[in-house]
């Protein structure tokens, strides 16, 4: 079924009875030519790819829970491209062309709303290393300005600029960047997958992996084995967890993140804009309510929930910087399992066994990544060679001494 | 989160810095063979266990001591917290 | 003796005071401070007679007092010693351990009640997180505060110190007056 | 006008109010909603979506309609409960998300085209063409969305937060809660009882029951009496406990001047983080609805908020003087009836959707009878009432409505655990897996009658208790009766029309079908594609019976179809009382330097640099640019001398026998060679080979050194170099402590620095021969003050540190300045200090990103390979070993012009891309030494590339310029200056 406007008004006058499933429920079948391990973002992003864009089509996604239940249906849904290093840029800025065509792509309105993000400066230190990171944007053929204080007192009359600890001395705006909505992510993709014939298979957790002689065959799951010729893990935040059943010690820990929402309120805040003296971040949901966030709690953790002092810090930052938000109300708070890898950059890479791949270590940023990520890890998959755009992500960086760290923080993930 | 600190009884954590796994503890011998690999293992790999983690805090704001904690990643449960000094010195005799 | 003239840690000549209510503030510059660790496997000195405490504990003793800061390590303090060399002092009545000078490092907040212990524990519940069955007479400890590290030093029910960075001095000050005009103002 | 006989309000004390501007009467004890109620006033908002006419549903927290804007101006509030607003004098409030008046909304037309609003249906549409998304669909989704707005005014009240503890936590104050409360009270425990509403006593205030013969509100008072001369129970209404965090810390929130016209001199709210050994979850019940077609009018309210308004407020919804209807499920209904009755209230009787039920009392019951639908714009008029298939209209005033009860879970699954199904109950109640220490108790844990509940938060806190050892007494409870509770699983009345589940996002049973039919079945789909239980109440009253549906449509039973996750907060809570109230300037303590006040006196601007405030420059009358002032500064310590505090960068003590040994494993160069009397400049690497931190070591003694690191590392370090002691080589002796702010520090600098340092210091010869560059003494200056000097230099010239005990920094600075009048002696900031340090090419925080490598830094021969230091082995691996950038000086070709920091760096003629970027410019200044501007920056192969000609290309700020290669060291490149 094609979704459209057309399509919604018919069905608005026909007692909306012709609609049908956004995906099937198959029972996974004795064996596929790839296995996606984890239904999240990335998963059905790779899978939609396999299908769309390298004709692989007997492709299974497996997930533990129900479709979108990780960090693709809990995270503050910014999408940007504005890195410094070259191991990355290219990499975010291909994700961003992929976001501008989205919709189109999948015929499902994600709602990619390219509102812009403002990343706040409050030394001149640290607007020299934003301007260094601007210019790295446009070296990779994105776009980005530095904004001065009378600027942004225009576009964001509402920031604290006359009574500040941290005085605002201007930002780096990029006005491609700007959010999607989150579940509407996973469910375009899944829907678009499904339709070119992959399997999407829910309440299907992996427990093993088959191996015979250094190659991967199959997988073990809460719904029997399934054979598979080449096993690809997108599994975010329990990617430890996952490859430890393969042998793999990895070089990511598994860190909280928490996010918040406010009540639904009217249009008050335009785009993204980021503290850069505190650790919060606000966007502006369709529906109203304002969704932000911080920084990690700070300790290892796979309980998808966090403790009062992040929030305590987190919205002290936001009152900081934005004080007319006192009067809303936190309406909820969540977590999600963040894979927080030691150079705060992801892996897209084969692992030493035959036939399994891997795709993982996102920390915070992962959503913006998810339709590259897809594409690089299905060229990956089908190819057997890193996409041009994710060559820096290979697990040999760390050994090798070739890290891609933004932060230049080390080997430490609750910094990143 | 409350750390049950072995001299002075459950403390908030935020007086506490987190650094991560405990096996930091066993930095290895820079003068053996392959040193730089087992260095690459030290600094980089992590169990990440859901469950069981013993992991260092340091009380900086309180009496600068650094614990291992052992503490339930899933629960968050504490299961107990020892001196760094007291762990480094039961391993030495 | 020199003749430049010190400030307090609030930049004034002399040390200020403040009344809220039941609850006074006043600053310490006359507080000779230095730290003491013992050398490994060294035992405890007992400066000025102290009987140097263990975890959590303060001792005060007729002319100094001490609290326990770490593991083999303690903060000594003298009542009118902040302008003396109150380490060299301290070297020759404590030897054999490391003697660091804080005098300086530190401003001493003394925090005194006329209306008994109560009125110090709600004061503090506005700004520690420590419980206050932990924080009697003769206890001390380090803890947050407003972003800051303090040590809180239970002198008797009715007088605690608070003593932070010096360089805090101002936004401690204010922490404390802040939140004791709420309370008794 | 409807006031009913009794109540808990205060008759002699009426408060005005205004509701969109009309003017009305309450009393004291009203909330907004009974105020409203009272007044006739029954259509007080719109819903979300269809912007439906809506009027109060329930009597607590958990309201889906009823939301205003309460207050005005600055202090306006969005979505305020009127159900929980108290009443105060000169209250006022407003309807929101409605366009033109609340009666007649425009949007209103929303209902009309709510078939094109099934859920989901914005994800199916709005896709071309694409630009559109972003100018048109989205603004005008985003316009109709929302509910109230934000005045866009800061905050003008004052917040506060604090800290508790206590031995047991009781989270409400109803009947189990006060039980709990009076045993652990007796107990001697320390007890807190925190209670959302402002008067204790739960739904013994709402309901008829009696307590030993006497009215409940009698018992409640005895018992808060007592608990409130009790020295170890601290009572606090008005408080609601909103999250459950880890280790027995509850997070709650007192509204301390919510009731009041303003706050005055106090706090509006204080957040309270209470540490609890134990707690009793005795939050209580919350009422669930049976969704029948066109139930969301004004007049239609959950049975238990109308024995409420009725028992508690004494008012009564809808058309006075028509005739009151209930609909049930159950027994618990007919108290309803019965207590309404008894008010006198006319009534139409009781619609019971079981066959057999019974009646309670003298009033009509229509038995195995449904709700099928009702009427009036603005307020219900009329029901239809079906029975065997024969549909009766018949006039009604009001309609209560009766689904059964949910415990209020909320708060024991804070920790994801989930609460297990009740098939007696027909409900769901607290799992085991909650919370560590967390006891429900009373209707939260299902134990819902009066008596069951009094005993129960006993139970509770007398095993809570007892987990801690500590023994409670017997308590004697008042003699009660448990109203009948017999109830039929009966969920929703099916039907064509719309039969709404979540209110206030107008969530219908279609919507739930819909979901079903398009695969979005499992409840957290439900909840995501429908939006149901996503808006300000959280689907208190909605979630249970739309899972009750779901799980109808596919087959499964409620226990499988399961629960969405609940996730603090229990109720909303404000911005400003989380951020603590430290807001503006305070939002983070400033560190002040010794020489604060004199800087400030002298004019000086002041920035910050972390939580420092330094002094930027010290402008002169006259001086209308800062780089004159810069420039002068900067030229006044090559020329002359100048004087800056340094205080901030960090210092640690460090002492022990093995201390130089310590130092050597830290640092990457060689320390334990540094002879007494000696500073060495010294690298710090991180464990993975990459620059951390660089500073000057000085050795006082033996076993004495002091550590120097950059401001913005000396927590950071000094926590790593405990690490390093007592994590990795607790075998050595070694002592250490930050004596930052115990010294102030005052760099002298410029070839006249010796001359006036002689001029203060006692008895101490600073000729280059007994003191030479890298020398350190302990001695006193100005008549016997302890000092300590350093002879180091950031900017390349004859220089010193000083440092004096801090309470003197500032009468020192004022000294030096006196001394050194005639020597020209000029005080200068950390601009000046940064154009001093980039002549000279010394690396700060611009050129150590953490992301740089020693060799970057040309300093590749400090990390020595003759012993281990950390960091040594891995900045031995082959990406750092084959780093080729290499920092270089730059300085403009051709016409002088600033070369932007930051900008990248390109062979003349490449292509500006990142392939060919050859590096980028790290800092950079115009240089009154060089008389030009100069900058610092990492260049491929850098140094061996000195005179070549290359681009600095700034594309984000549209600019290019050639600039040539240098050294970095601008000035005296030999380092003669500072060895004289
Ligand atoms: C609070 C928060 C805010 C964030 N904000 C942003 C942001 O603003 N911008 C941004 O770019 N990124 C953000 N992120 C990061 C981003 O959400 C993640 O990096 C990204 O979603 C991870 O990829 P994914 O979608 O594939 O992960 P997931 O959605 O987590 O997918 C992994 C899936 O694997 C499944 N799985 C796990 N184990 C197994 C198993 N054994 N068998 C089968 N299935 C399994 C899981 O159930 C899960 O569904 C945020 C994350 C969080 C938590
Ligand atoms: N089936 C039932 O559950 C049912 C039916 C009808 C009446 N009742 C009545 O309910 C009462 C049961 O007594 P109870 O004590 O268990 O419940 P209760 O409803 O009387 O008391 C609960 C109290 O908890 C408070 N509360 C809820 N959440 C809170 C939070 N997060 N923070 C602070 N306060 C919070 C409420 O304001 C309320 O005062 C009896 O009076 C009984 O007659 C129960
Ligand atoms: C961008 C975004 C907006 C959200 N908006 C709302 C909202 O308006 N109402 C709501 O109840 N929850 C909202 N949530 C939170 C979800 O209800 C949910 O808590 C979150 O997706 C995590 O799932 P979990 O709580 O089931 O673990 C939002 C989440 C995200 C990521
Ligand atoms: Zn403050």
């Amino acid at each position: 079924m094609k979704f459209s406007g057309l399509r919604v008004v018919k069905e608005a006058l026909t007692g909306h009875r012709g609609w049908t499933p956004l995906w099937r429920n198959p029972d996974p079948k004795p064996a596929y030519d790839v296995i996606i391990v984890g239904g999240g973002g990335h998963g059905l992003a790779t899978a939609y790819t396999l299908a769309a864009t390298y004709g692989i089509t007997n492709v299974a996604v497996l997930e533990k829970g129900w479709l979108g239940s990780g960090n693709i249906g809990r995270n503050t849904t910014i999408i940007r491209s504005n890195y410094l290093l070259p191991g990355n840029q290219p990499f975010y800025e291909f994700s961003m062309k992929l976001w501008e065509r989205q919709e189109q792509d999948l015929n499902f309105n994600s709602m990619v709303s390219q509102r812009g993000i403002i990343n706040l400066f409050h030394t001149d230190g640290q607007r020299d290393a934003y301007r260094r990171r601007g210019n790295a944007m446009h070296l990779s053929g994105a776009d980005g300005r530095l904004l001065s204080r009378e600027e942004l007192r225009e576009k964001v009359p509402f920031l604290n600029f006359d009574n500040a600890r941290f005085p605002i001395k201007g930002g780096l705006m990029q006005s491609r960047a700007g959010t999607a909505r989150h579940d509407g992510v996973a469910w375009g993709y899944a829907r678009a997958a499904d339709q070119r014939g992959v399997d999407i298979i829910q309440n299907c957790e992996v427990t093993g992996f088959r191996m015979e002689a250094g190659r991967v065959t199959g997988v073990e799951t809460t719904r029997g084995t399934i054979g598979a010729n080449k096993v690809g893990v997108a599994v975010a935040g329990s990617s430890s967890r996952v490859m430890a059943m393969a042998g793999m010690r990895l070089p990511i820990e598994s860190h909280v993140l928490q996010a918040f929402v406010s009540e639904g309120l009217k249009p008050t805040i335009p785009g993204v804009v980021t503290f850069g003296a505190g650790h919060f971040y606000v966007s502006q949901s369709d529906k109203g309510g304002l969704v932000f966030g911080g920084d990690l709690d700070g300790y290892n953790s796979y309980a998808q929930r966090g403790g009062l002092p992040t929030v305590e810090d987190v919205i002290e930052g936001g009152m900081a910087l934005m004080p007319m938000i006192g009067r809303a109300r936190l309406l909820r708070s969540w977590g999600g399992i963040m894979d927080m890898s030691m150079d705060g950059s992801p892996i897209i890479d084969r692992t030493h066994i035959d036939g399994l791949y891997f795709n993982g270590g996102w920390c915070y940023g992962g959503f913006k990544a998810t339709p590259a990520s897809g594409y690089a890890f299905a060229h990956l998959l089908a190819t057997d060679t890193p996409h041009e755009t994710a060559r820096a992500y290979r697990f040999d960086r760390f050994a090798r001494g070739l890290v891609v760290d933004e932060k230049g923080v080390g080997a430490q993930p609750n910094l990143h | 989160m409350l750390i049950p600190h072995p001299l002075l009884g459950p403390r908030d954590a935020q007086e506490f810095t987190y650094l991560g796994d405990a096996t930091l503890l066993d930095r290895p011998d820079p003068d053996a063979p392959g040193a730089e690999a087992a260095f690459c293992d030290y600094v980089f790999l992590r169990d990440n266990p859901a469950g069981v983690h013993r992991e260092l805090w340091f009380h900086e704001q309180g009496d600068r001591s650094w614990l291992v904690v052992t503490r339930d990643t899933v629960t968050h449960e504490i299961l107990g917290a020892e001196l760094v000094r007291d762990v480094r010195a039961g391993a030495r005799t | 003796m020199t003749d430049l003239t010190p400030v307090t840690a609030l930049g004034d000549a002399t040390a200020r005071q403040a009344r809220f209510g039941a609850l006074r503030l006043a600053e310490r510059p006359d507080v000779g401070l230095a730290s003491l660790a013992l050398r490994k496997g060294g035992s405890a000195p007992a400066p000025f007679g102290l009987v140097l405490p263990g975890p959590g504990k303060a001792v005060f003793g007729e002319k100094a007092s001490a609290y326990w800061t770490g593991p083999d390590q303690w903060m000594i303090e003298v009542p009118g010693q902040g302008t003396g060399d109150f380490a060299a002092a301290l070297r020759e009545v404590a030897p054999g351990v490391s003697i660091t000078e804080q005098t300086d490092g530190f401003t001493v907040f003394e925090v005194t009640s006329d209306s008994g212990g109560a009125s110090i524990d709600a004061l503090m519940a506005k700004l520690v997180n420590v419980d206050p069955a932990a924080l009697g007479p003769g206890r001390a400890t380090r803890t947050g505060l407003h972003h800051m590290t303090v040590f809180l030093v239970r002198r008797s029910q009715d007088r605690l110190d608070v003593i932070a960075m010096r360089s805090f001095a101002r936004a401690l000050w204010h922490a404390l007056s802040v939140a004791a005009e709420r309370l008794e103002g | 006008m409807t006031r009913l006989t009794g109540g808990l309000i205060d008759r002699d004390t009426p408060l005005d109010f205004t509701f969109n501007g009309r003017s009305y009467t309450g009393f004291a004890g009203d909330t907004l909603a009974s105020a409203l109620m009272a007044n006739g006033v029954d259509l007080v908002g719109r819903s979300f979506k269809y912007h439906r006419p809506r009027g109060v549903f329930a009597a607590g927290s958990e309201e889906p309609n009823a939301l205003v804007t309460l207050r005005e101006g600055a202090r306006a509030e969005p979505n305020t409960r009127a159900t929980v607003a108290e009443l105060y004098a000169g209250l006022t409030a407003r309807s929101q998300n409605h366009v033109g008046t609340l009666e007649r909304d425009l949007l209103a037309v929303n209902d009309l085209l709510s078939p094109m609003f099934a859920a989901g249906f914005y994800y199916k549409t709005f896709m071309w063409p694409r630009a559109f998304w972003e100018k048109l669909y989205e603004p005008a989704i985003r316009r109709a969305a929302g509910l109230g707005a934000l005045s866009l005014e800061p905050d003008p009240d004052a917040y506060d937060k604090g800290f508790l503890h206590c031995d047991l936590l009781v989270i409400g104050a109803g009947a189990a809660g006060l039980a709990a409360a009076l045993t652990a009270g007796r107990a001697g425990a320390r007890v807190i009882l925190a209670d959302e509403d402002f008067r204790p006593g739960g739904r013994l205030l709402s309901e008829s029951d009696l307590l030993d013969e006497a009215p409940a509100s009698d018992w409640v008072a005895a018992v808060h009496a007592e608990l409130a001369a009790l020295p170890n129970v601290r009572i606090m209404p008005r408080t609601t406990v909103f999250g459950v965090y880890d280790h027995g810390i509850y997070g709650a929130v007192e509204r301390v001047a919510d009731h009041l016209p303003t706050p005055g001199d106090g706090v509006r709210q204080t957040l309270w983080r209470i540490t609890a050994k134990r707690a009793v979850l005795a939050a209580g019940a919350i009422e669930r609805h049976i969704p029948f077609a066109d139930n969301d009018r004004p007049g239609i309210l959950l049975a238990g908020a109308m024995r409420a308004y009725a028992n508690r407020w004494a008012t009564l919804p809808g058309r006075a003087g028509a005739p009151v209807a209930v609909f049930t499920n159950g027994d618990d209904g007919h108290r309803t009836a019965l207590d309404l009755r008894a008010k006198g209230v006319p009534l139409l009787g009781v619609v019971d959707t079981r066959e057999h039920a019974q009646a309670f009392g003298d009033y009509e019951v229509f038995r195995g009878a449904t709700v099928t639908g009702t009427r009036g714009r603005r307020g219900v008029t009329a029901i239809e009432i079906t029975r065997g298939g024969k549909a009766k209209w018949h006039d009604v005033g009001a309609l209560a409505v009766a689904g059964g009860w949910n415990p209020n879970v909320h708060l024991a699954s804070h920790h994801r655990g989930r609460p297990v199904w009740n098939p007696d109950l027909l409900a769901f109640v607290p799992g085991a897996d909650g919370p560590r220490g967390l006891f429900p108790a009373g209707a939260a844990a299902g134990q819902g009658g009066t008596g069951a509940a009094l005993a129960d938060g006993v139970r509770a806190a007398t095993a809570a208790l007892a987990d801690i050892g500590v023994t409670a007494p017997e308590v004697t409870l008042p003699a009660a009766t448990d109203f009948a509770s017999a109830q039929a699983a009966f969920w929703h009345v099916p039907g064509k029309r719309r039969a709404w589940v979540d209110f206030q996002n107008d969530v219908t049973v279609k919507d739930i079908t819909l979901a079903h039919n398009e695969n979005m079945r499992s409840v957290e789909h439900l909840k995501r594609w429908t939006t149901l239980g996503m808006a300000t109440d959280q689907g208190k009253t909605a979630n249970i019976s739309a899972l009750a549906v779901m799980a109808e449509i596919t087959g499964r039973t409620i226990p499988e179809t399961g629960t969405t996750v609940f996730r603090p907060p229990y109720t909303g809570v404000s911005l400003s009382v989380l951020g603590g109230g430290d807001t503006g300037k305070h939002f983070r303590p400033e560190r002040l330097t010794p020489t604060h006040d004199w800087a400030a006196a002298q004019g000086a601007t002041f920035t910050e640099v972390g939580a420092w405030l330094r002094a930027q420059m010290f402008p002169r009358a006259g001086e209308d640019h800062w780089r004159t002032t810069v420039d002068r500064e900067a030229r006044a310590v090559r020329s002359a001398v100048g004087i800056c505090d340094v205080t901030t960068l960090g210092k640690i003590d460090v002492q022990g026998t093995d201390a130089a040994e310590f130092l050597n494993r830290v640092y990457a160069n060689m320390m334990a060679t540094l002879k007494v009397g000696r500073v060495r400049y010294g690298l710090m690497l991180r464990e993975d080979g990459h620059l951390y931190d660089d500073g000057t070591c000085a050795r006082l003694g033996e076993d004495h050194f002091v550590v120097t690191t950059t401001t913005a590392n000396a927590g950071p370090v000094y926590r790593n170099m405990e690490f390093a002691h007592q994590c990795l080589w607790p075998e050595l002796d070694v002592q250490m402590i930050s004596t930052t702010d115990a010294w102030a520090q005052i760099a002298v600098a410029g070839p006249k620095s010796r001359t006036l340092l002689e001029r203060i210091v006692d008895d101490t010869d600073l000729s280059n021969e007994a003191f030479p560059f890298m020398a350190c003494a302990e001695l006193t200056i100005c008549d016997g003050l302890r000092a300590r000097l350093f002879r180091i230099s950031f900017s390349g010239e004859l220089a010193y540190e000083l440092a004096v005990p801090a309470r003197y920094g500032a009468a020192l600075m004022a000294r030096l300045m006196e001394a050194g009048e005639d020597l020209g002696v000029t005080p200068y900031g950390t601009e000046a200090l940064g154009v001093l340090r980039i002549e000279k090419g010394h690396a700060t925080g611009a050129e150590i990103t953490g992301q740089t490598t020693a060799s970057m830094l040309g300093l590749g021969k400090m990390v020595s390979v003759k012993k281990d230091s950390i960091g040594a082995v891995m900045s031995r691996r082959e990406g750092l070993a084959a780093e080729a950038r290499r920092l270089v000086g730059l300085k403009p070709v051709g016409d002088d012009a600033p070369i932007p920091a930051g900008s990248h760096l390109f062979i003349k003629g490449a292509s500006r891309t990142l392939e060919t970027d050859q590096g980028w410019v790290t800092s950079a200044c115009y240089s009154p030494g060089v008389g030009s501007h100069i900058a610092l920056g990492y260049l491929e192969h850098g140094d061996t590339r000195m005179g070549e000609v290359i681009v600095a290309a700034n594309p984000l700020e549209g600019q290019e310029m050639a600039v040539e290669v240098v050294s970095p060291h601008f000035v005296d490149p030999e380092g003669v200056r500072l060895r004289d």
